[in-house]
């Protein structure tokens, strides 16, 4: 039964794809592709990828869709007609497609428990994670722990694109706050601005620290803690909220995840274990896992709020 | 009593669902932007708030039940507020709105 | 019965999903897509029912909280400051 | 003075939501609660929002009376557009008109602006110092919200903020 | 026919992923493009996600009474992927905001012309 | 070390040249005393080699097995000491060109003679054929700017026609070969008796013998022969040491060494191909040969008979027998003396009366004797008539040809000196007995200068003493062939 | 102590610098960081190699997890080849970029800039050494993400196109890399590579494993800029500020080939590869069509930059050929003239940003009789293109040398042929700019340059010398190179 929704979703997703491929307006692809991947996190979530349905939804309906429209508005909105018949984009696409699928003929069936790929790696895993690790959800101690390096490199990888955000859009800071007019209208928003900040603020630092034990996380947090400050800059205006968050701050702070997740290694190093290996950090290994996750859970999440910040301000402040 | 539970909480969860139909063929339906607006309204308000009922019967008094709650308690203030927001950028946005010329009677 | 209401909650958002698709304006879109949002986080909360782990709520949660800002912030990024030229709408509309 | 006052209340009052939420009652976790609460506080301090509106007046009892109220609203006009969604014979009558409210405070205005959009069939498109725009799914409706009772109501409520 | 019934998931997904790597190459308007890669991308996550889908599973969070869970490496994966998928989107559209002010198009074509005229 | 210095003298001589580039005299003193200095170090190996010694050295191995190494063998020291006696001469002889010319960019002129020496004597004393390849190229690239010295767009292009046909062949052809050598052999070193017998089989031989050939571009055989013309805008006394000595001499130089050290005497006659190749150095002399006559401007006239005659050596390499090889050997240096002979004429009748074309030099024996007799007599020697040097050139090839009875090829040699006569013959003759038809009557001296003078009286004078002493000559090439 | 955590050191040193840089304010700072980071990682890289030379495979696990569990750091001879390219042109490019940077780059960028250089650096790095598939696709993403950045930053607005094409086919390649990955952990349950490769024998023999190893190597390929995928190429090195152009040609590329060694030997095996997939004759196909079109195509340039890029497009084409022969000397040839072209592409470059520093152009037309203004510049690059061309004595005609042996013993020889006549093209191109800069006059309003600055020569004639050197004895390059290849034919063979 859980399939008829998985089908029904994908049927969707699909209705929606092709869509975006025909809709000529770009701010109503954008609200497409924002549905899209609203719809695949309600997919992850039927196929037990809660963490994947968080993060997506955070990413896909949040921040990606408002730079897409902050991207249209600073650009154009009609999207020209191709001048050329897509004629060999269409044959590429159907070759691809068509080894594709030729692929999946000797896949194992779809939820296949005996699949070689749940029974290796992933099965001791789930096996000796809560002897090892002692932190019940799998995805934060694979995540963190086991492939804690591929984290790292996600942090980086986020950190890059602050670095090109801000290299190529900058930062401006607004000296005067010239939407004052604007916002002045906007007393619901404002008053429930004003409630919901706080606590969107603690609801992230609760994903944050609530990681272990269910969906969450430092990268899901961050973005939660982030879309806060958004709403305060919704609300009150970007000049406001860069007084609240100078850049340079930011800056400071997207730096500071990353070296905290860095730190973490070399003293796990300089403990005399291998890079990263948290077990060291403390007396108890288990209680070292916590520790390390606990740490660089949070220098992920610190990175990820303040370069979804960076990001968002460096795209909104393109705006003369 | 534990199937009074059962039968008002499925009866909320399908009084929701039918309620969110609704809402949604109403999206679908009236003629223009701003009537929609309220289709939605019946989402947010009744369909959402039925269907998150029932869950809380499913749920017992425990802390499920206080997550819905908060669920509820952010809904209706995220709902009208982003109605509101809507309908505001789409004034501004100089979209025109269908009225009705007819003053009442 | 958690199938029948998730079912209905599908048919709901295919439904938004044509007015979604059908537009006509960007607010509409916009629109369908907030009404979507809203589905979804039932949806999900159901979900967390029927695999009987209802913490989950955690992610409707995070939904709620996500689409209500990302619908301001498309709304707000895509005419920021507008609102001095509310009052000549707003004269339009009343007649 | 007042603004300590308030920030302490908000602080209660994330505290405890964050125990309901997180239902972990381990040292560390408590620890880290205590620490989130007081960063968050410390963080809408400095966004300066602390002040009386943001106290948590939700469960005072005529705030509940009003939602008790509020909520019959609600129903009743889900079922009037309901029918009228469904039904195709049934006319709407769009209208835009304008209302002055009544409050004294933004929480005020906003707790009414917000309880007209909550209500199907009425949205409020637009907020100008006391002046509302309204946008009424029939005229019928918007009669309705026109006599004023709502607004009388969330007067009676705001007293209490 | 078991074959149809155990792959027809991925088949959609392949679609999917199609239909993005085709806006992609298709359509010379660069923001399109950028939303073409975004949903390529996160097709394939939907497929990932699906490979580690086990039948009667559930989330891989650790609890009492339950055996079955579902594969939790791709989730792990995929959350990393996600994150590099976003980078991906942000660093592509601060590009066409560039592009833009520097060409004032943002149509692969156009912008192509203005090339050659230099 | 005598070798090293060989090498290097003329290489790092550039340096001192650059230092001087402001005063003409010590500059070109330094020239002169370089090449003496060369021809001296030269010489001093000659004893030890004609008594059975090889000095060698290795300097790098840049693969394992692959060495830049030099070894002195007969027919290199032979090459050697040609090239380095006659840059003494060409040196005077290009002080006095240059000066009255009064040509712009001396220093660079005299800087890359200098190194195209240099790598010339790098070819001769290669220990192996890597090494020879590479002093090859060195050759190319440091005669190219001499080529283009005039700047003009007409040397430009010839520039260009130079560098892509030598190094197109090289790079192409003879890299291929070198590299398929090095495959199957394991080794390119020279070998008495040649490396590649019993390893490959004739056919695959003759490919490889085919690449070389045709890869040795310097060779000039058709169809890789248009850059030597085209290389004609270079001034004359590059053309004369470089064109008619030292380049294309490398070029077949390196034919003969390629055929007794890598195929051997003996492999090299069993090969197929051989012969197939023999009928296209025949089909070159004798077409080149044409061409020549066909020919106005006296220096293209001296170029296309320069690649006929190269033909003639490269077909006493192909004949595969001690007589031919000898022949071809002392064709390269009998035609050596001959050819710059012929060139330094040209140039000394540039210089004189600004003339190139040989319609125009009628009546010129009157006004140049000294001059167009030494081009008489280095014409006879080309032709192979005694007593000159060429003549024991044309013999060897006679008698190699009788060896192997290839009277076909005999017949192309004997057409070859006919057509010699015919396109070389008539210049003297209407420089001495006819007159300028507008100008009748002026018969005042006008030599060129006597640096020029001088220099062209010393290698027509070797022509006859070759005819008379060619001992020396012939004795390194039966250690050659012997082995 | 510290020797046994150089594999994870010699990646995190980079990347956890790299925020430091973005904190920097005054560019000096933020260059000198860099250059420090860059020289360690050098001392690391040199480390490494000798490690690797004298106890041989080293791995390393990181956060002590056994190895499928885990994540592993692996270092063969290839590798400890590879890293040394990466670590020395790091090194030998950030003293070049000081000045050049200062005049190519806005000055507030300038710390950014270094931020993604140490980045780009750190992801290189880390796909080298790493023997998981994930974690490559991981650093193969910082990498690229940072190459973007640093493209952009050059000063016309074609960088941004230029980039922005890049960014396109840079993320459809990732994203056919993840699809492969994700088959490939489908039907093996592991993303270590080494133990892929063993789980791997009992499905190879499916039609998904064969499709996982397509979609890989075409992910790969575009990376790499084999020849039909190789159009984000010349945009992006023509337009990139000279420094990046030069770090890219000598690395980036570089890298994706090495990444497609590992795929075909590694993880695949010889046996599966080459000979039930084909790949070594399509890859010869391409590789051959690479060398010779793109080198035609680079004729016709009359910007020098993109004449460079075409050129290693085609010198692509040369490395791939090596490899596609599947032998141990194809491979070593191969991997040869992946280190030489990586010298000889980055000294090339790196002329030419001397030569845009003073003339504020590389356009052909622009650098008339240039050789008397600027010797030294114009020599080193017409060592570097003669080095290109493949003369003797240069380390370009040792790789050639090679390459021409390994096709010729494995009886190609029209292949051979190929190698030398694209060489000769390589002439044509490398000739015309000689014949502007030295045989022809600058026009009359040519302004009157200087020489260029000592600290951008001597990195420049840094790698000349070592161009030089290798043409000279390159004994080590090739003892290094056989050895490695021996390795990865050993272990393709299974």
């Amino acid at each position: 039964m859980e399939n008829l929704i998985n089908d029904v979703l994908l049927g969707l997703l699909m209705i929606t794809g092709f869509a975006i491929v025909r809709m000529k307006s770009l701010l109503g692809v954008t609200m497409l592709t924002s549905i899209y991947s609203l719809l695949s996190a309600s997919l992850f979530v039927v196929l037990d990828a809660v963490d994947v349905a968080l993060t997506e939804a955070a990413i896909g309906a949040g921040i990606a869709t408002v730079l897409m429209v902050a991207t249209v508005a600073l650009t154009t909105d009609e999207e020209k007609v191709p001048r050329h018949t897509p004629l060999l984009p269409l044959l590429v696409v159907m070759a691809t497609g068509a080894a594709l699928i030729y692929g999946t003929l000797d896949m194992p069936h779809h939820g296949d428990p005996l699949a070689p790929a749940h029974r290796y790696v992933a099965d001791s895993y789930l096996h000796d994670s809560p002897v090892e690790i002692g932190v019940p959800n799998v995805v934060t101690s694979v995540l963190a722990s086991y492939r804690g390096y591929d984290t790292l490199g996600e942090v980086t990888v986020i950190f890059t694109a602050a670095a090109g955000v801000l290299a190529l859009l900058g930062y401006r800071t607004r000296g005067r706050n010239i939407e004052a007019a604007g916002i002045r209208k906007q007393v619901v928003l404002r008053v429930i601005a004003k409630l919901f900040f706080p606590l969107i603020l603690l609801f992230a630092l609760y994903v944050q620290f609530h990681g272990d034990y269910g969906p969450g996380g430092g990268f899901q947090a961050g973005v939660i803690f982030a879309t806060g400050f958004i709403l305060y800059a919704l609300a009150f205006g970007l000049g406001t909220a860069q007084r609240l968050i100078p850049s340079q701050l930011l800056r400071i702070l997207a730096a500071a995840g990353v070296l905290i997740y860095a730190a973490v290694g070399l003293e796990s190093m300089l403990l005399g274990g291998k890079f990263l290996e948290y077990r060291v950090l403390a007396d108890d290994p288990i209680a070292g896992q916590h520790l390390g996750i606990l740490l660089i859970e949070l220098g992920v999440g610190i990175t990820v709020a303040s370069v979804m910040l960076i990001i968002y301000y460096g795209f909104v402040s393109r705006r003369h | 009593m534990d199937m009074v539970l059962a039968v008002l909480s499925w009866s909320c969860l399908l009084g929701g669902a039918i309620f969110l139909l609704i809402g949604a063929l109403g999206v679908l339906r009236f003629p223009d932007f701003y009537t929609r607006l309220h289709a939605v309204s019946v989402c947010d308000t009744l369909g959402a708030g039925l269907v998150l009922a029932g869950l809380m019967l499913q749920g017992g008094f425990s802390l499920v039940t206080v997550k819905l709650l908060l669920m509820f308690y952010f809904m209706m203030f995220t709902g009208p507020t982003a109605v509101h927001a809507l309908a505001q950028a789409a004034m501004q946005g100089k979209l025109q709105a269908v009225v009705d010329e007819h003053e009442p009677e | 019965m958690f199938i029948a209401v998730s079912s209905v909650i599908l048919i709901a958002i295919a439904v938004g999903l044509v007015r979604a698709i059908r537009g006509p304006s960007l607010y509409d879109r916009v629109l369908a897509a907030n009404m979507i949002g809203t589905l979804t986080v039932l949806m999900v909360a159901i979900l967390g029912f029927m695999t009987g782990r209802p913490e989950f709520l955690d992610i409707a949660l995070v939904y709620v909280l996500i689409s209500f800002v990302s619908t301001l912030a498309v709304l707000r990024v895509h005419n920021p400051g507008a609102g001095t030229t509310a009052s000549s709408v707003k004269g339009s509309g009343e007649q | 003075m007042g603004k300590l006052r308030h920030a302490i209340n908000l602080g209660l009052f994330l505290f405890a939501l964050w125990l309901l939420l997180s239902g972990h009652y381990t040292p560390l976790l408590l620890l880290l609660g205590t620490v989130s609460t007081l960063l968050v506080v410390l963080l809408t301090t400095r966004a300066d929002l602390i002040d009386r509106e943001i106290q948590p007046v939700l469960i005072k009892p005529s705030v509940l009376l009003y939602w008790a109220w509020l909520g019959r609203e609600i129903v009743k006009s889900n079922i009037d557009v309901s029918r009228r969604i469904l039904n195709p014979t049934l006319p709407i009558s769009p209208t835009i008109f304008t209302l002055r409210a009544t409050q004294k405070t933004e929480l005020g205005r906003v707790t009414y602006a917000n309880s007209i959009t909550l209500v199907p069939g009425t949205v409020t498109v637009d907020v100008e110092e006391d002046l509302f725009t309204v946008h009424a799914l029939t005229q019928e409706i918007a009669a309705d919200l026109k006599r004023g009772e709502m607004n009388r109501r969330v007067c009676e409520v705001e007293k209490v903020f | 026919m078991s074959e149809l019934l155990g792959h027809y998931n991925y088949w959609i997904v392949i679609v999917l992923m199609m239909t993005g790597f085709y806006i992609v190459i298709a359509r010379p308007n660069l923001i399109k493009k950028v939303i073409g890669l975004f949903i390529f991308q996160t097709s394939v996550f939907i497929f990932f996600i699906s490979i580690a889908k086990v039948e009667g599973g559930t989330a891989p969070i650790i609890e009492e009474g339950i055996s079955v869970y579902s594969n939790p490496l791709p989730h792990v994966l995929i959350l990393t992927a996600i994150v590099v998928g976003l980078a991906t989107t942000a660093l592509g559209l601060a590009l066409v905001v560039r592009i833009r002010e520097a060409y004032g198009t943002i149509n692969e074509d156009d912008i192509h012309v203005q090339d050659e005229e230099r | 070390m005598t070798v090293l210095a060989c090498i290097a003298l003329p290489l790092l001589a550039p340096v001192l040249i650059t230092a001087m580039r402001r005063w003409p005299n010590p500059r070109e003193a330094i020239t002169l005393l370089t090449s003496v200095g060369l021809l001296l170090l030269v010489s001093s190996l000659h004893d030890a080699v004609l008594h059975g010694s090889r000095p060698a050295i290795d300097l790098l191995e840049p693969l394992p097995g692959l060495k830049i190494g030099f070894e002195v063998e007969p027919l290199g020291l032979l090459f050697a000491l040609l090239a380095s006696f006659l840059w003494v001469v060409t040196s005077v002889y290009s002080i006095g060109y240059l000066r009255s010319l009064n040509e712009w960019h001396q220093t660079s002129f005299y800087c890359f003679f200098a190194m195209a020496l240099g790598s010339t004597m790098g070819i001769a004393f290669a220990g192996n054929l890597f090494t020879l390849f590479i002093f090859y190229e060195l050759l190319t690239l440091s005669t190219y700017p001499l080529v283009t010295h005039a700047g003009t767009a007409a040397a430009t292009f010839a520039g260009r026609m130079y560098l892509g046909y030598l190094l197109g062949t090289s790079v192409i052809l003879l890299l291929l070969a070198l590299i398929w050598t090095w495959t199957l052999a394991g080794t390119l070193d020279f070998r008495s008796g040649g490396i590649l017998e019993g390893i490959v089989t004739p056919g695959v031989a003759g490919i490889l013998l085919i690449l070389f050939i045709f890869g040795i571009g310097k060779a000039a055989l058709i169809p890789f022969h248009l850059w030597l013309p085209a290389a004609m805008v270079a001034p004359t006394p590059v053309s004369a040491l470089l064109h008619a000595v030292a380049v294309v001499k490398a070029g077949v130089f390196t034919v003969l060494k390629v055929a007794v050290y890598l195929f051997g005497i003996d492999f090299l006659a069993e090969i197929p191909a051989t012969q197939w190749l023999m009928y296209v150095a025949a089909t070159t002399l004798l077409l080149a040969a044409l061409v020549a006559l066909r020919q106005d401007n006296l220096k293209l006239r001296l170029a296309w008979s320069t690649i006929s005659q190269l033909s003639y050596i490269v077909l006493g390499a192909l004949l595969a027998t001690p007589l031919g090889i000898v022949g071809g050997g002392m064709h390269i240096v009998t035609h050596a003396f001959a050819k710059i002979t012929l060139f330094f004429c040209a140039g000394a009748i540039l210089v004189a009366t600004q003339k190139t074309r040989i319609s125009e030099m009628h009546g010129l024996g009157r006004r140049m004797p000294i001059t167009m007799g030494a081009f008489f007599i280095a014409s006879l020697s080309i032709i192979g008539l005694p007593p000159l040097g060429g003549f024991w050139s044309k013999w060897f090839l006679a008698l190699g040809t009788l060896d192997t009875q290839q009277y076909l090829m005999l017949g192309v040699l004997l057409a070859g000196s006919m057509l010699n006569v015919a396109y070389l013959l008539p210049i003297p003759m209407r420089a001495f007995f006819s007159r300028e038809p507008g100008n009748p009557g002026d018969s005042g001296l006008q030599e060129a200068p006597s640096a020029c003078v001088a220099a062209l009286l010393v290698t027509t004078a070797a022509c006859v003493v070759l005819f008379f002493f060619p001992d020396p000559v012939y004795r390194l090439l039966q250690l050659l062939v012997q082995g | 102590m510290l020797s046994t955590h150089l594999p994870a050191l010699q990646v995190v040193l980079p990347l956890a610098s790299a925020p430091v840089c973005l904190l920097l304010r005054h560019p000096r700072h933020a260059w000198a960081c860099a250059l420090t980071i860059s020289w360690l990682v050098l001392a690391i890289a040199v480390m490494l190699v000798q490690q690797v030379a004298a106890t041989g495979t080293i791995s390393y696990a990181i956060g002590a997890w056994a190895t499928p569990w885990g994540i592993e750091y692996r270092i063969d001879m290839a590798g400890a080849l590879m890293i040394l390219v990466v670590a020395t042109i790091g090194a030998v490019v950030l003293p070049f970029a000081g000045r050049s940077i200062q005049q190519e780059i806005r000055k507030k960028h300038s710390g950014l800039f270094y931020t993604c250089f140490l980045l780009c650096l750190a992801g290189l790095l880390g796909i080298v050494v790493t023997g998981d598939a994930f974690n490559l696709f991981v650093f193969l993403e910082i990498s690229s993400l940072s190459s973007y950045v640093l493209i952009s930053l050059g000063c016309t607005r074609r960088a941004l196109t230029a980039a922005f094409q890049y960014l396109v086919m840079g993320t459809i390649g990732a994203t056919f890399i993840l699809i492969g990955v994700g088959l490939l952990y489908m039907l093996t349950g592991t993303l270590n590579m080494v133990d892929i490769s063993q789980r791997l024998t009992e499905v190879a023999d499916t039609r998904t494993i064969r499709v996982a190893f397509a979609f890989v190597t075409v992910g790969v390929s575009i990376k790499l800029a084999l020849f039909p995928l190789h159009l984000w190429l010349p945009n992006a090195y023509t337009f990139a500020p000279s420094v990046v152009s030069a770090f890219f040609a000598a690395t980036a590329t570089k890298v994706g080939i090495y990444v497609l060694l590992r795929l075909f030997f590694t993880v695949f095996g010889i046996g599966f590869s080459f000979v039930a997939m084909h790949v070594g004759e399509i890859m010869m196909l391409l590789a051959a069509a690479a060398m010779m079109v793109a080198s035609l195509v680079a004729i016709f340039q009359n910007n020098v930059k993109r004449m460079l890029a075409y050129s290693s497009v085609a010198q692509i084409g040369y490395i791939i050929l090596g490899i596609s022969l599947a032998s141990r000397d194809g491979v070593a040839a191969g991997m040869i003239h992946l280190f030489n072209h990586a010298l000889i592409k980055c000294a090339l470059f790196l002329s030419l940003g001397c030569i845009f520093l003073r003339l504020g152009s590389v356009e052909l037309q622009d650098m008339r009789g240039l050789a008397k203004r600027m010797p030294w510049t114009m020599a080193a690059f017409v060592a570097g293109g003669l080095s290109l061309i493949g003369l003797p004595l240069t380390s370009g005609f040792i790789s050639k040398w090679y390459l021409v042996g390994a096709a010729l013993t494995d009886g190609y020889w029209p292949l051979a042929v190929l190698i030398l006549l694209s060489s000769l093209l390589a002439l044509i191109y490398i000739w015309r700019v000689v014949e502007t800069a030295y045989f022809q006059v600058p026009g009359a309003g040519m302004p009157l340059v200087k020489e260029a600055p000592a600290s951008m020569l001597i990195p420049a004639w840094l790698l000349i010398g070592a161009n030089f050197y290798i043409g000279v004895d390159a004994s080590l390059v090739s003892g290094i190179a056989h050895q490695a290849a021996g390795i990865l034919i050993e272990q393709g063979v299974r």
